[in-house]
């Protein structure tokens, strides 16, 4: 089932120096209980799409769909209701500055009729999830930028809702409490099957987390489809850009002009990019290659990683060994659906 | 040696506990009232602009004209004017009772304003998030545009009893007297430039608690 | 300082009732004897005298004698009367007067609130006009300086209530009694609300009537001389008479 | 028609006018002036305060008692009690010219506040970085405070000036003329409600004015 | 010769809820030309540390030594001279509202005594190089996070400081952006010999620039040294933890509990993390056990990279052959300095 379904959104900004058009005729079906990633360029429009998700931002043109009803025909308490079991986190926190932490994220309790007893229990939860125990009766300006975050984050979860949307929610939170926040948007959203859409710039993040990802460029969305679609065969010129951006094996072209010299090749040495997709079964390749073709590979950059059930990325190897054998051997892992893309021999 | 240089001050001493009290009364009595009032009338305008969190812009042109309105009549003239519904009001026009409806009438839409400006400085952000939370408008203006700007609000308030600390002098043209009727009357009316000395110092002092006080509660409600 | 201004101009400071209108009437015949009068209106008139003595003025016409000389007194000038034009009684209004003509303590009940203006001159004679008539007793020789705090018996027990001078009218209503100046009465169309005024042959007539002011050195001045002169003479009189239906009445 | 419904107004309509270039006269030059000064005094506040980026705990104390000393005298006493100074600055102290001095000195405690409220408004980040760029104090009160509150500031110029239209009312108690003495004189001493009531529209008008062109230049200023 | 030397550093905060030790007793040295990271848990102290360092927090105790003067004794003047000299990024942008994009950079270029068309030329060129030169006359509310960054990162740049100091200045970018601009700094590093301290809790940008990283905990610095120390051979647990986490390798313990198919393993298979540090050489080891023992290494998981000229990281990879052959080719590995941790075996 759809949980939210965009219908050729658009939305135009207009100001003094013209008008901005930060959203053209963005169409985009969100399945009830996935995690969807938003991945591109800064000022690509993800913030103002997310914020047409809940109608922060109202389209110039187009119709917000979720959970079956069209927010723009709602009323005034029926959007309220709708928004109340849609959960939001800021890229700037937006906390409530004269509120300790406790308060803040018990803020958006109060429509829930809860006890005073059961909102201490419920805060306390939210706050030992996020790690911030401890700083209960801290106020925000006394708070680091990755604890007002995980604040935020609380906040958001407190009434339970159904639709979490995440604007650059781990952005300011170091690996490890992006992980743990991961963990637990993950373990929510397996438990309530809570839908979750994330903005974000690290790649870490979707490929962890997220089960689609669209990509947007100036307004578009270029792309979409499932992460192992997306990493492993992205489509479009920006989508591929980014992944290799994100993966860092682009690095690689980088060193060499730098002229590293782990990037200096001995005689009859082949340095190639071998870049594994979903369709390749896993296989032991290099080590096949290694006894059948007497090639050596050296590993010096890799990014493997599992998306989904399958071991997606580069590796950039060299190959030593004999002419002949290394060409044999680039032929095999081409037949086995492996990408082989020769950056330099010598 | 206080006689010598405060000789007046001596003679009309007896009088002064009163005027403090009846100052007191005219500052604090209509600055509560005018404060609730100054709220409404605030918070309608602040949720009803064009930007606002329920625009609508009757009830925001309404209201603002109401401020500018009583904002731009001449306190003695609103005195005046006052004097036959206070009469029906409070049974008397004249007195520190008489002065109550035109010191509220007269600090409401000053005190309007400046609550307006507190409110104003709420990040629009946290409305944002509010908003984006599912609250209601009457939650925002409680728990956010309320709550948030508590110590924005307590200046408005320090700024404001202050004023109406000006307004209570005009007042003893009614017979309110007070602290500044009583200068009008001695230190000015017949030249006892001492006895204008002491009130003004009094003045000072009530005008530097009020201050020093709002101080404190903005210290402490700031975080 | 009117060194500067022409010859033949004349600055009179006035409070706008009646002396302005009064002035405004000579206005034409100052004229005729070509004297340009102009007129500078002032709601309140404590500022009037430090305007004279500073030269910003030429003559005034607001007050009488004791007030000019309490000034003097205080604010250590050498101001002078060149002529006392007309007198303003009070009188004692009620709102309900019943068309009583004298007061006494039998008219008036425990406890009454009356009030009487707040300025020091009007209040003494407020004070004094109460007295005359048995409602309170002051202290022995205050005179005009007397002051709220000089009363000595006051067996009703009657609340003295000090209101700016020009609103009582409105508050009239409010109290039992009022001490007003004739010409506030007038303003406010309340004249048949008197019971009784200061005596037109009383020394207050005298001792109170408003007088034409000028700077010690003025005194001989041919311009004011022709002002006083106008303003005396039986023209001017008889407007009076007639416009201000005995609220204000001319000097002798 | 006019004549009947406003048989006085048309009796002194031909003040009017100079009435209306009276107060404007008081509005905006004693506004001016005091804008200048009390936007000197606010920076000395702002800046001289506990945790401001030059604390100096005397020259805070001296500045904030200065403003709360001539905001706690009341306008009238005020007016009599500078006279002396006035005839010696100003050469009479009567009349627009005598008024001007009063109006300032009661403006300016009041301008002060509004414009350190102004100032407080700027987010503290933006001053610590402007302090991580090694901006000398003035710079940061020219290039910071002063610019990135300019809506604030015209809010608080609004707010002042229409607080000024009150007082030039009072002023006509030293025939300062003006509209606010017009509706004394006529309106209110001598019971002329038509002229109170023409006189009240026209600096409504004159205040929905201020208003109206505020708002403007803060939409302007506004980024 | 160092550019900045912090000396027992101390920083407490008193606040109504008690006082908070932000800093405790922290040395520190930095030397000229060096680009610096910080990395450790979110209020572990990072700005803390890095505001004490243009003194723009005053250490509760210790001295702060930049360029061979102590700061704590230049008295404001002086001060003001030195920050001029070194540019700050913060956490959150900290932009001029009321000024545009242009002004903003151009508003630190006051001192530096340059005609109008040299300003109007410096700051074209800092606005194109971090990709902004088409919002030239917007105003920061109308830029996205991103964008509000890389104007902050234009400003810092624009009086050429010796120092640069940046708290978290990339973390609202995407990975295109940071690495732009990271490339950008590295460059400027190069060519002026500044002194870049980062803070950051993205491990991909500490590997790509930084030469040397300080781990903090609890307002301590647990450990300094260059990337390659850091990443290869952490000595901490915290360290350890942290350099893991950023390597997603970790995550093969999550797919393991999830029970992800790849990692289920065939009877005679060993599934283990192999670490490769900056000691061994670069050797083609796959290839040699495939041969040599006949054991064939799938890898599931890999996150190998360049620091400085060694290839360092880990992978995952799945054993299969004979059982003896297993065990000596985890012999051979461990012989040649890879570190073997057999995670299951079936
Ligand atoms: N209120 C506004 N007024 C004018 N332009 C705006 C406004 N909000 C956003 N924009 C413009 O719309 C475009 C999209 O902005 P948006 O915030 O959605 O980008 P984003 O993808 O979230 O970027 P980032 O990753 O940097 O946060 C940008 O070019 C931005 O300048
Ligand atoms: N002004 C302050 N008042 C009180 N406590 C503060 C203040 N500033 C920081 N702290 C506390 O000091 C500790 C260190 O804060 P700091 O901002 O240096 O952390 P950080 O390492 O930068 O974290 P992050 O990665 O989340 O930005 C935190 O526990 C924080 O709560
Ligand atoms: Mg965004
Ligand atoms: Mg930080």
């Amino acid at each position: 089932m759809d949980m939210i379904r965009l219908e050729h959104v658009s939305k135009t900004f207009t100001s003094k120096h013209g008008s901005v058009e930060a959203l053209k005729d963005v169409s985009l079906t969100i399945e009830k209980g996935k995690i969807f990633g938003i991945i591109g360029y800064s000022g690509a429009g993800k913030s103002t799409l997310i914020r047409c998700m809940n109608l922060l931002e109202r389209p110039s043109a187009g119709k917000v769909w979720v959970d079956g009803e069209d927010l723009m025909t709602l009323n005034a308490k029926q959007l309220r209701e709708k928004r109340r079991k849609m959960g939001m986190i800021f890229q700037h926190f937006n906390l409530l500055r004269q509120r300790n932490v406790f308060d803040n994220v018990a803020f958006p309790l109060k429509h829930e009729k809860l006890s005073k007893q059961q909102v201490e229990t419920k805060v306390n939860d939210l706050l030992a999830l996020v790690g911030l125990a401890d700083k209960k009766y801290a106020y925000p300006s006394q708070l680091s930028g990755g604890q007002k975050q995980r604040v935020a984050i609380a906040r958001a979860l407190a009434c339970d809702p159904s639709v979490l949307l995440c604007d650059e929610a781990t952005s300011a939170l170091d690996p490890q409490i992006t992980h743990s926040i991961l963990a637990l948007l993950k373990d929510i959203n397996r438990k309530t099957g809570i839908t979750i859409v994330i903005i974000t710039h690290e790649m870490a993040v979707i490929k962890e987390i997220c089960d689609e990802v669209a990509v947007m460029e100036n307004g578009v969305i270029v792309e979409t489809g499932s992460i192992v679609d997306i990493f492993a065969k992205p489509k479009e010129k920006m989508t591929q850009d980014f992944v290799n951006m994100a993966a860092s094996v682009n690095r690689i072209y980088t060193l060499i002009e730098e002229g590293n010299p782990l990037t200096e090749l001995k005689s009859g040495e082949t340095m190639a990019m071998l870049r594994y997709n979903a369709d390749n079964t896993s296989q032991a390749l290099i080590s096949k290659i290694s006894r059948e073709y007497g090639v050596d590979s050296n590993i010096i950059f890799g990014n493997i990683e599992v998306l989904k059930d399958k071991p997606i990325g580069s590796l950039v190897v060299v190959f030593s060994g004999s002419s002949v054998g290394i060409t044999h051997a680039m032929q095999c892992l081409h037949e086995k659906g492996v990408e082989v893309e020769v950056i330099r021999s010598c | 040696m206080l006689e010598q240089y405060f000789p007046n001050v001596c003679q009309i001493a007896g009088e002064i506990p009163t005027a403090i009290i009846d100052t007191l009364k005219m500052i604090f009595i209509p600055g509560v009232i005018a404060f609730l009032v100054g709220l409404v009338l605030a918070m309608s305008v602040v949720v009803s602009r064009k930007d606002g969190i329920k625009p609508n812009r009757i009830l925001f042109n309404i209201v603002d004209l109401f401020i500018n309105l009583f904002r731009s009549i001449p306190f003695v003239i609103l005195i005046a004017v006052m004097a036959s519904p206070t009469r029906l009001i409070m049974g008397t026009s004249i007195g520190v009772k008489g002065a109550y409806p035109a010191l509220i009438l007269g600090t409401i839409p000053f005190f309007a304003r400046q609550i307006e400006s507190a409110f104003r400085e709420v990040d629009s952000g946290l409305i944002e998030a509010s908003q984006a939370m599912g609250l209601s408008t009457w939650d925002i203006i409680t728990r956010v545009y309320l709550r948030e700007s508590v110590p924005s609000l307590v200046r408005a308030v320090t700024i404001t009893l202050i004023s109406l600390v000006g307004l209570t002098a005009i007042a003893g043209a009614i017979g309110a007297g007070g602290l500044g009727d009583m200068a009008i009357r001695y230190g000015y009316n017949r030249y006892m430039d001492d006895v204008t000395l002491v009130i003004v110092i009094i003045i000072l002092i009530i005008v530097s608690l009020i201050q020093v006080i709002g101080d404190l509660i903005i210290k402490k409600t700031t975080h | 300082g009117s060194e500067e201004k022409d010859e033949n101009t004349l600055v009179v400071g006035a409070t706008t009732a009646p002396h302005a209108q009064i002035l405004k009437f000579v206005q034409d015949d100052l004229e005729a004897e070509g004297i340009q009068l102009e007129i500078k209106e002032f709601t309140d008139y404590t500022k009037i005298n430090a305007a004279l003595d500073e030269g910003s003025l030429d003559a005034n016409y607001f007050q009488h004698e004791v007030y000019l000389n309490g000034y003097n007194e205080d604010a250590g000038s050498d101001l002078v009367s060149v002529g006392a034009i007309h007198y303003e009684p009070l009188g004692i209004y009620a709102m309900d007067p019943a068309g009583k003509t004298s007061i006494s303590l039998d008219d008036v009940n425990e406890g009454d609130v009356i009030a009487v203006p707040n300025d020091a001159t009007n209040e003494a004679r407020a004070l004094l006009l109460l007295e005359k008539y048995g409602i309170i007793k002051l202290k022995e020789g205050v005179g005009v300086k007397a002051t709220k705090l000089d009363i000595v018996e006051n067996p009703k027990n009657v609340d003295i209530q000090e209101i700016e001078a020009s609103q009582l009218p409105r508050q009239l209503e409010s109290v039992t009694f009022a001490v007003i100046n004739g010409n506030y009465a007038l303003d406010a169309d309340i004249i048949d609300k008197v019971i009784v005024t200061e005596d037109k042959e009383d020394e207050a007539a005298i001792t109170y009537a408003n007088i034409v002011a000028v700077r010690k050195e003025d005194k001989d001045n041919e311009n004011v001389k022709k002002l006083v002169e106008i303003l005396k003479s039986e023209k001017t009189q008889q407007y009076i008479n007639d416009t201000f239906n005995g609220t204000v009445v001319p000097s002798k």
